[in-house]
């Protein structure tokens, strides 16, 4: 079997049996969650703060400048100084506002996306819940976060948030159909939801090569309705900056403005690694049909090593975005999902069913 | 809408956002454009253009002189009253009684920038100044008296 | 609790319209303005714009000071076009005087104006780019705004503010680095234009913004006397240098650009062509500036006879009047400046009903508006 | 149009007005015959003056008057529309809105700086001074201690 050279799962299962042979098995499985969710926690906001810094740079460079070369070498701790400003930064109290939700919607956004970057697989054995219908739990899953928009928008009192949440609310509920159509179309061909099956299934090369054109078509509006998903230009409608001062977010501040900031970025992470995960073979290692020599030089780059480098490059298409194109109208928004995504994809699912059915696949 | 106008709306719509693409790409990967200046850090290489207008200065020669003879015709000439010139009244060698400057007072903090002192001086006394870090906690510092401690007029000037 | 349902029921639509400000401090307003605006839904119902908030009463002012004083002030209107400015307050005094400027002050004249206009059609660039939420745009043009910027301050001085007029000529002659630079950026200039229309001019989501919206027809644009680009998008030919030239216009070949769409894309066209157009303006003069002294020789305190002059120049923003009523003394008895800003805000309310907050920012954009222009 | 033809057309419309030629032709009219010589003028034929450039209120300190620059786009020629003895006390002009729809901001401009008001203009408000403001900054009269400096010379 390939990847065996990085395997995680002995090591996991080893961990877990010197708890439970130490202690009870209540206590173990308690302590086993305690654990892994603080591991998670310091990931997701080590991940976040590079996010935020690698995104910074790289429009910095898109745009002939420097961008953060103060604080540390090359400005590496930039973003550490901010959240550090960040937290120490008054939360006002917006007058009128509705308080209990308005404190709960950062949250609400912030667990969705936690949520579903508890499964993404980083490698072998290296994940946090695998299940069975994982593409189906992501999707479901990464929705709710326009719920705390939703409400964060609502209830800060302002006219500003209002117009900037609703925007966000009409965007998701159209472009989840075309995400959950193109995962739908790999789903056709994997013939599983379970990431950690299709990834294995990609052991002889990646799903954006064998499923060919259906593939490419789904890849390519995948990226697009999941940019639109994630909030993130040239569909940032509901931030909005030039038009609604900031959107949804205006009125908060402090730590809970600083949620809402990271679970953007957080949210292009797992969006990439879903991508990745489905289109590029995730953490397995680049490998063409049957040049053993080639595979095997792949397979000593740690799979860890293969799932960062793919999920940076598919993030880094989608900063591209964000800072080459204007951003669209609500109408055009809409538009472009109703009139072209959307029948594109139907079409697409027909196509790869037909292209399963007949066996073109590789 | 036809199915081929449709299909090529897309494609046309399409590769123009490829095109787009493709320049900011590029200077991702050609990070050599970048046109940043550090500024604190090149202080030392920075030099402005020999004609920027950072302040009005009252040239003074090595000899501590100056051209200025309290004409004042800056002082007229200038729109916002940036300008106040104290004159005093001084025995020259000869003996005569002429007006001298006592103090060129310029306040920085009204000045537009305009040329119009250094124009209009008769004895060519003004200049613009290059310092442009002009930045300071208290107001009262931009309020300068222009001519240097204890600088005379310079021989042959009227 | 369930009565003010009702109310709200009953109120029907009336109770749905949503009042916004947008500034005075707003990231799409382009200084400090403010416009309520109107809204149903994402529709713009009305736009009623308020201005005043950075009125310095330039024209009060001018009334107390004296011709080559007014020369500063007008610096701080447009102040984007600001070598513009002044060339119309020297032009007015030099009619007034019957003065004629020798050949090589008009020279240099056409030659700054035409760069001043070409920095601020790149600031305009970059700012509607920037409102429309394509942030990269914006640092490709103040590079190259900044090359324009250096030429002058080597030769004027300033960067934004040049005070380089004086009634009668020049403050100073042109720097000796002053041709070079300028030829070196030209074909810089030519270059990087192709680049901005891959960007940006060709782009489908810029375009779909841009097309159809915003619509001024030409009847309407010179019933409401919209001029300079914003006028010649909509066919209205009001470009002053065709039709009153002034300095070194009637000795140079250019095209006075006119869409017929009257769209914001037109507007944008219009602008980005003038760019080019400038551009061919500076290379038919800039080789050939002839030999001569920078100023003519004026009186020391200039007064003008009694009566009205009026002075036309076209800045990059539209059709800018110096109209002088002098009594005969060293200061205007009265100093009144057209603005073309406070005209094109006219027609805000008009096109932008009826269309989305996002085209509303896209036409804010593409008329150009300057906000000390407008306040003067 | 040149100014001689212009002038006769001025002249065969009939209005008491004082012809001048100056930079451009200089039409001086009473304040209250102002309007019907605009409309004239705009829907003649021969001047076709659909362009309203500017209007300037002027105080000429015993009363006020109104410059208006008009010029045609299809004839590209210039006219100049004076109004002087406007009664200082209550000064009032009938607005050319109704003719020219920019000199509605140009009217409101001139309403709160100089304190001329426009009949049947449609929003006559102040456009850039607060409605609390007392006084008409660009009268010649107008004192403010607190806003104007006086300078020495």
């Amino acid at each position: 079997m390939q990847g065996v050279l990085y395997d995680f799962t002995g090591l996991i299962q080893s961990i877990d049996a010197v708890f439970r042979a130490s202690m009870s098995d209540l206590w173990a499985t308690v302590l086993e969650y305690a654990i892994i969710g603080i591991i998670y926690l310091v990931i997701y906001a080590l991940i976040g703060l590079f996010l935020v810094y690698a995104e910074r740079k790289v429009c910095a460079f898109i745009q002939v400048r420097l961008g953060p070369n103060r604080v540390g070498p090359k400005g590496f701790f930039q973003t550490i100084a901010d959240f550090i400003k960040l937290l120490l930064k008054e939360n006002i109290k917006i007058k009128n506002a509705d308080g209990v939700l308005f404190n709960l919607a950062p949250f609400i956004v912030i667990v969705a996306s936690f949520l579903t970057f508890g499964t993404v697989p980083f490698a072998k054995g290296l994940q946090g819940i695998d299940l069975n219908i994982g593409v189906f739990f992501i999707m479901a899953v990464s929705s709710m976060g326009v719920v705390g928009i939703l409400l964060g928008g609502w209830s800060s009192n302002s006219k500003y948030s209002l117009i900037g949440a609703m925007r966000s609310g009409a965007q998701i509920v159209s472009y989840e159909l075309s995400v959950g159509l193109s995962l739908v179309t790999m789903v056709i061909l994997t013939g599983t939801m379970q990431l950690s099956q299709i990834i294995e299934l990609q052991s002889d090369g990646w799903f954006i090569f064998k499923g060919h054109i259906p593939a490419l078509i789904s890849l390519i509006i995948m990226m697009i309705a999941s940019t639109a998903e994630i909030n993130r230009g040239p569909f940032d409608l509901a931030e909005a900056e030039s038009e609604l001062t900031a959107g949804y977010h205006t009125e908060y501040s402090g730590i809970k403005f600083a949620f809402f900031y990271l679970s953007e970025y957080m949210n292009m992470f797992v969006v990439s690694a879903l991508v990745a995960t489905v289109f590029f073979g995730g953490w397995m290692p680049l490998h063409i049909g049957s040049w053993q020599a080639f595979n095997h030089i792949m397979d000593f780059i740690p799979p860890i090593i293969w799932f960062i480098l793919k999920s940076f490059a598919l993030m880094y298409v989608i900063m591209l975005f964000k800072w080459t194109f204007p951003r669209l109208r609500i109408d055009q928004l809409l538009k472009l999902e109703w009139q072209y995504l959307l029948p594109i994809s139907l079409f697409n699912v027909l196509l790869m069913a037909f292209v399963v059915y007949m066996k073109w696949y590789f | 809408m036809g199915l081929k106008s449709y299909l090529s709306g897309l494609f046309k719509g399409f590769y123009s956002l490829l095109v787009g693409l493709r320049v900011t790409n590029s200077y991702f990967f050609h990070p050599s454009r970048i046109v940043t200046q550090q500024y604190p850090e090149n202080r030392k290489t920075l030099k402005m253009f020999e004609r920027f207008k950072g302040e009005v200065i009252l040239v003074h020669n090595e000899n501590n002189e100056h051209r200025c003879t309290g004409c004042g015709i800056c002082e007229m000439n200038c729109p916002n009253g940036s300008i106040e010139i104290i004159s005093k009244m001084e025995t020259g060698e000869d003996g005569k009684k002429r007006k001298a400057i006592d103090k060129h007072i310029y306040h920085l903090s009204m000045c537009t920038f305009c040329g119009l002192c250094v124009k209009s001086c008769p004895s060519k006394a003004l200049a613009f100044g290059n310092e442009f870090e002009h930045a300071v906690f208290d107001r009262a510092k931009l309020d300068k008296v222009l001519n240097k401690e204890g600088s005379v007029l310079m021989k042959g000037v009227e | 609790m369930a009565e003010e349902f009702v109310h709200l029921a009953v109120a029907g639509t009336e109770g749905q319209d949503l009042e916004i400000n947008m500034g005075p401090q707003h990231p799409s307003t382009h200084g400090v303005m403010r416009f309520v605006v109107k809204l149903k839904g994402e529709v713009v119902e009305s736009v009623q714009p308020h201005c005043g908030y950075i009125h310095r009463g330039i024209e009060k002012m001018c009334e107390s000071l004296s011709y080559p004083q007014i020369i500063h002030l007008t610096d701080r209107m447009d102040y984007l076009s600001a070598h513009i400015n002044n060339e119309a307050v020297c032009l007015a005094v030099e009619k007034a005087l019957n003065i004629e400027v020798s050949d090589r002050i008009k020279y240099i004249r056409t030659i700054i104006a035409e760069l001043n206009r070409i920095a601020s059609h790149l600031l305009w660039w970059s700012s509607m780019c920037m409102d429309m939420g394509a942030v990269t745009p914006y640092f490709y043009a103040f590079r190259d705004r900044e090359k324009i910027l250096d030429i002058f301050e080597e030769t004027t001085g300033g960067r934004l503010l040049y005070s380089y007029n004086c009634p009668g000529g020049l403050m100073n002659d042109i720097h000796p680095n002053f041709q070079k630079r300028v030829k070196e950026f030209i074909p810089y200039f030519r270059k990087s234009f192709k680049e901005y229309d891959e960007l940006v001019t060709g782009n489908v989501i810029f375009q779909n913004r841009t097309m159809g919206i915003g619509l001024l027809t030409r009847e309407q644009a010179i019933a409401y006397g919209v001029t300079g680009p914003a006028g010649r998008g909509s066919g209205f030919a009001c470009d002053v240098r065709k039709r009153a030239p002034y300095s070194a216009y009637d000795k140079v070949q250019f095209n006075e650009i006119l869409y017929n769409e009257g769209d914001s894309f037109a507007r944008y066209k219009v602008r980005m062509d003038e760019m080019l157009e400038s551009l061919k303006i500076i290379e038919q003069l800039i080789d050939n500036i002839p030999e001569g002294s920078y100023v003519e020789k004026m009186k020391a305190v200039i007064k003008l006879p009694e009566g009205e002059y009026f002075q036309q120049v076209e800045t990059a923003r539209g059709e800018l009047v110096v109209h002088i009523i002098s009594d005969g003394n060293k200061t205007p008895y009265r100093v009144k400046f057209r603005s073309p800003c406070l005209s094109t805000l006219s027609v805000m309310d008009l096109i932008s009903r009826n269309q989305k907050i996002a085209d509303l920012i896209a036409i804010g954009g593409s008329l150009d508006l300057v906000i000390p222009d407008i306040d003067r | 149009m040149t100014n001689q033809q212009l002038e006769e057309v001025v002249k065969r419309l009939g209005v008491e007005a004082v012809i001048s030629e100056a930079q451009f032709l200089t039409v001086e009219v009473p304040f209250d015959k102002l309007f019907d010589l605009a409309r004239n003028l705009k829907e003649n034929e021969q001047t076709q003056m659909d362009y309203l450039i500017l209007i300037t209120g002027v105080d000429y300190v015993s009363s006020f008057g109104c410059t208006y620059l008009l010029t045609s786009t299809t004839h590209n020629h210039y006219m100049v529309l004076k109004t002087r003895n406007i009664d200082k006390a209550n000064p009032r002009v009938d607005s050319v809105t109704s003719l020219w729809q920019t000199a509605e901001y140009h009217e409101r401009e001139i309403y709160d700086l100089m304190g001329i008001t426009f009949n049947n203009h449609p929003d006559m408000r102040r456009m850039f001074l607060d409605e609390s403001w007392v006084g008409h900054p660009l009268r010649k009269d107008y004192v403010d201690e607190s806003n104007i400096i006086e300078r020495k010379y």
